[in-house]
């Protein structure tokens, strides 16, 4: 999913997984920072959007 | 009589679009249809094809089209606005065939009862330059359904003179209006219309609407659907199916709510809540689409509904062809 | 094409057919686990006047439209007798009182009121079908001595499942020279009445067809049996009249879903009488 | 081709007269040279309308889901990429073997009727390719599994069938988004791709859910857009490259640009695998069953 996403020209810091279980809440707030970082890094999303008209 | 030369077309319609939307042929990539001529004028007309694949119906029943938008916060909701789609259109180039599939929509949303009013408002303003058909293809078979492809019924009817020049001949007050906007591209030319191709294709329907009628339970129909897989492109590409879905569009509390093009092949076209579908299997659609083509409509209307264009012939897939249908139909012997 | 009565259905709030006017949800009332009864009205009591028979399409804005039959039209309020069985009918069955809801509508022929005056009348009903029977059934009270004998045949899955009980074994049994037979499919402890389907129950009670008018609706498996089995039983088809379900979504006999054969249920219909029916390809 | 045709009469004569089978699918001429379309013949008196010729490229699988509820022992003919979507419809339980006599056909290239016709129609100006598209590189041109063989083995094509897509990723995000969004809003959901793909033979297709409605009808271009990623992923790992969805497009979307993406990305990502090629138990589609060995790069 994430290769065809990137195939079709979704920057691939957009769509990102992680394993995380219940307990490890410190890997769950690591990685959300990360993400945060990233898409910021790529600014706003102007794809597969409705634009209002 | 006036001519519109192949040099000023591109200007004429630049004058046209001053006031009103103009819808032409063009080719995007390999599927031709009508565009907005304002959105890009850049790109070739398709004038010199037989007709485009994508029918005309979409300049007066778009694809989708918004209804009305509403919001809907907490227990309270109300319609905020309904689309109103004023405005001067005109419509370009259109055949003969594809302006009797108009005739056939009119008949469907304007009478019995009810306007669509969404309908009418393009309808109504739409000032039509059609174009004679001299050129048929292999597929078409339009006379035998009653089309007059030498003269049609619109306000203007060019004749294409061979050098992509048309010769132009106003029908209507509303074609005088429009031969005197552009009066200034227009050149008067004594000219000699072109000499009409015969049709290749004749097919004689008389009587068929009343046998068919009687052949509602016929095993014919399990052989003629078999190769039919059900898509839809048949009914998306025709210029006479009107078939409409309405969906709700919901953003939050706010929303809109939209018409767009069904098939009544799909199976969810009448599929209802509690799980019945009075047509579940393909051969009821399939034959429920023949029947409202060559007898529901004629029943209803008193029209046939198939304007013998050829668009179904040509694209379907599987090649389900209407002309072997219907001469399978008039040949197969009904006992009861 | 019928004519819709003395119903005006060009004079509602919106000129566009399709832009549903806004009422208020009154009363919400529970019949069965599945089926809740909704009286709406608009600001000015009710939003378009419906002849007994006649639908009209209900709309949660943000989830979507459904064609109901209007259950009765009282003078202040319109009543929507809605059972749960799709998208839209779970959101409505999750609404309460005071939520704003749009309806537009009337729409169909409505039951030929005028020609079954003078004549008896037998209500042959199953599950939710009952709803529109209502609409007509509770019109013959409010006009009960243009009518002859009533009888009604009502039949559903279980107990839970009937619709109206208060109605049922309460009012109309007391309405004069009125009889309501009620049926359930299998024997439950709580239930001492007749068990059993309708099409059977129907013939055991063999109701005569002398000057009578037969009005079934139910699941279409059921209004199959009762045809035939009111035809054993010697109606003519001009007795029989049903109403009958399509999916539908314009109302106006434009999107083209509704047909059987040219007709259209939401313009022509949803009212037929068997040699109507007959007419058309038995495809619903 | 033409002896083929009489050899596949034959056979199809035979298993009707004997009850082998009760109808064969295959192929009768249209009333246009060109014109070869599926047919269904169940009386053995009828199979001269049988034809085998180079316009015979329907992948007469897509329609084994009209009979997936019915006892019919079914007579088909199927090429290479067919017998792939047999295969395909076997291991998705739409029909069990038993009930297939499947009658090979070695092939050496189609044409696309359509493409044809479109020519001859006057509605387009292309000429038609002595090769149908799908057919350039085709890497399986005998049938995987058959009861019986026509015509002699085939050489497969070069393997440039991942040529294109080298070529689009190796554009900038945006040149990528804006490439398929153009290619993407010519869609007109009429839903052709999803009803000739073998891979697509769900009862209720996701697209026809209205509790909820995943993909909304509208056909703007982010529903188009969304409507052939989900398709696309749907398919992935099962797509047998047969072509037949991009052929039987009334918009000439290239569709085969992203299946073609998914199967190259399957084959890397999951062990080297190419849908269809056999029904043995290891030849489960990836994505349809776990292995410990995955590749998981995310946990």
């Amino acid at each position: 999913m994430k290769s065809f996403l990137k195939y079709l020209g979704i920057e691939p810091e957009r769509y990102q997984l992680a394993w995380i279980s219940g307990s490890e809440g410190q890997k769950f707030a690591d990685v959300m920072a990360h993400v945060v970082a990233e898409v910021k890094k790529v600014g706003p999303n102007r794809k597969l959007r409705e634009e209002h008209e | 009589m006036k001519v519109l030369p192949s040099d000023k077309i591109r200007e004429a319609l630049n004058i046209l679009s001053g006031e009103a939307e103009v819808y032409v042929p063009q080719m995007r990539d390999d599927v031709s249809g009508y565009f907005i001529w304002a959105d890009n004028p850049q790109v070739e007309l398709a004038l010199d094809i037989l007709n485009t694949y994508m029918s005309p119906k979409n300049v007066v029943l778009p694809q989708t089209e918004n209804m009305y938008s509403f919001s809907a916060v907490g227990q309270d909701a109300n319609v905020v606005e309904v689309a109103n789609p004023q405005g001067q259109r005109v419509i370009f180039g259109i055949k003969g065939c594809d302006l009797k599939a108009l005739e056939a929509l009119d008949l469907a949303f304007l009478t019995k009862g009810y306007e669509d009013e969404f309908y009418k408002a393009r309808r109504q303003n739409l000032a039509i330059i059609a174009r004679a058909c001299y050129t048929p293809g292999p597929a078409c078979f339009c006379e035998s359904m009653g089309v007059d492809r030498l003269n049609p019924e619109a306000d203007v009817v060019i004749h294409d003179l061979g050098n992509q020049s048309f010769a132009w001949e106003p029908k209507t007050p509303k074609g005088e209006e429009l031969t005197s906007k552009l009066q200034g591209v227009l050149v008067e030319q004594d000219v000699k219309l072109p000499q009409a191709a015969e049709l290749k294709r004749k097919i004689d329907i008389t009587g068929l609407s009343e046998k068919l009628a009687g052949m509602f339970e016929h095993p014919v129909w399990d052989e003629l659907s078999s190769r039919c897989m059900n898509c839809g492109t048949c009914t998306y590409v025709c210029p006479s199916c009107y078939c409409f879905d309405i969906q709700v569009n919901t953003r939050g509390e706010a929303g809109n709510r939209f018409r767009c093009w069904d098939s009544c092949m799909y199976r969810e076209y009448t599929l209802m809540a509690g799980g019945h579908n009075p047509r579940e299997y393909k051969k009821e659609r399939f034959r429920n689409r023949f029947l409202h083509k060559l007898q529901f409509f004629n029943e209803r209307y008193g029209v046939n509904l198939c304007i013998g264009c050829g668009r179904c012939v040509i694209l379907c897939p599987n090649g389900v062809n209407i002309l072997e249908v219907i001469d399978k139909l008039k040949e197969v012997q009904v006992d009861a | 094409m019928h004519d819709h009565g003395e119903c005006n259905c060009k004079d509602h709030g919106q000129t566009n057919p399709l832009v549903p006017t806004m009422v208020k949800v009154l009363k919400i009332v529970e019949e069965t686990p599945d089926v809740k009864t909704f009286y709406v009205a608009g600001e000015n009591g009710i939003p378009f006047k419906v002849m007994p028979g006649q639908l009209a399409m209900v709309s949660q804005l943000p989830i979507g439209e459904g064609m109901f039959s209007v259950s009765w039209q009282a003078d202040d309020h319109l009543q929507f007798a809605i059972k749960r069985v799709g998208l839209l009918t779970e959101a409505l069955h999750d609404i309460e009182v005071g939520q704003t809801l749009g309806v537009r509508g009337p729409y169909g022929n409505g039951f030929p009121v005028e020609a079954c005056k003078g004549k008896d009348m037998l209500f042959i009903g199953g599950g939710i079908g009952l709803a529109p029977l209502r609409s007509f059934i509770k019109y013959c009270f409010k006009y009960r001595q243009d009518y002859g004998k009533i009888k009604i045949i009502y039949g559903a899955r279980s107990y839970d499942d009937l619709c109206f009980k208060q109605e049922l074994f309460e009012e109309w049994p007391q309405v004069p020279d009125c009889e309501v037979f009620v049926t359930i499919d299998n024997p439950e402890e709580k239930w001492n009445g007749h068990v059993g389907f309708v099409p059977a129950y129907l013939e055991e009670i063999n109701p005569s067809p002398q000057g009578t008018i037969a009005v079934t609706c139910g699941p279409p498996i059921m209004i199959k049996f009762v045809l035939q089995s009111l035809e054993k039983m010697g109606y003519s088809d001009e007795q029989v009249i049903t109403t009958l379900e399509m999916r539908m979504k314009c109302g106006i006999g434009k999107c083209g879903r509704c047909n059987i054969g040219s007709e259209f249920i939401c313009l022509d219909g949803p009212v037929f009488d068997l040699t109507q029916l007959k007419k058309l390809p038995p495809e619903w | 081709m033409s002896d083929n045709t009489m050899k596949a009469r034959e056979i199809a004569k035979k298993l009707l007269q004997d009850g082998t089978v009760d109808l064969v699918l295959g192929w009768e001429k249209g009333d246009e040279p060109y014109v070869s379309a599926p047919t269904v013949i169940r009386d053995a008196s009828e199979t001269d309308r049988l034809v085998v010729d180079e316009y015979c490229i329907h992948d007469l699988a897509a329609l084994l889901t009209d009979y997936r509820d019915s006892h019919d022992k079914i007579a088909i003919f199927a090429k290479g990429c067919d017998s792939r979507g047999i295969v395909r419809m076997i291991q998705d339980r739409v029909i069990t073997r038993d009930r297939l006599y499947i009658i090979g056909l070695n092939c050496s290239g189609m044409k696309d009727p359509n493409e044809y016709a479109r020519a001859a129609s006057g509605m387009s100006k292309i000429t038609p390719a002595k090769k149908a598209t799908k057919c350039q590189s085709c890497q399986y041109p005998n049938p995987i599994i058959y009861d019986e063989i026509l015509g002699e083995l085939q050489q497969p094509g070069a393997d440039n069938r991942f040529a294109e897509i080298e070529k689009i990723e190796n554009m900038t995000p945006d040149e990528k988004y804006e490439f398929f969004s153009r290619e993407l809003s010519k869609c007109i959901r009429c839903y052709a791709c999803r009803n000739a793909c073998v891979a697509c033979n769900c009862r209720t297709c996701i697209f026809d859910e209205t509790k909820p409605q995943w993909v909304g009808r509208a056909t703007d271009t982010v529903n188009n857009m969304l409507y052939h990623i989900v398709r696309a992923m749907h398919v992935a790992g099962r797509c047998v490259e047969c072509g037949e969805c991009e052929r039987a497009c009334p918009a000439g979307v290239p569709l085969m640009l992203l299946n073609r993406k998914l199967i190259k990305d399957v084959d890397q990502l999951f062990g080297p695998y190419q849908a269809g090629l056999s029904l043995e138990g290891d030849a489960i589609p990836p994505l349809s069953r776990y292995r410990v060995d995955d590749p998981d790069e995310f946990m």
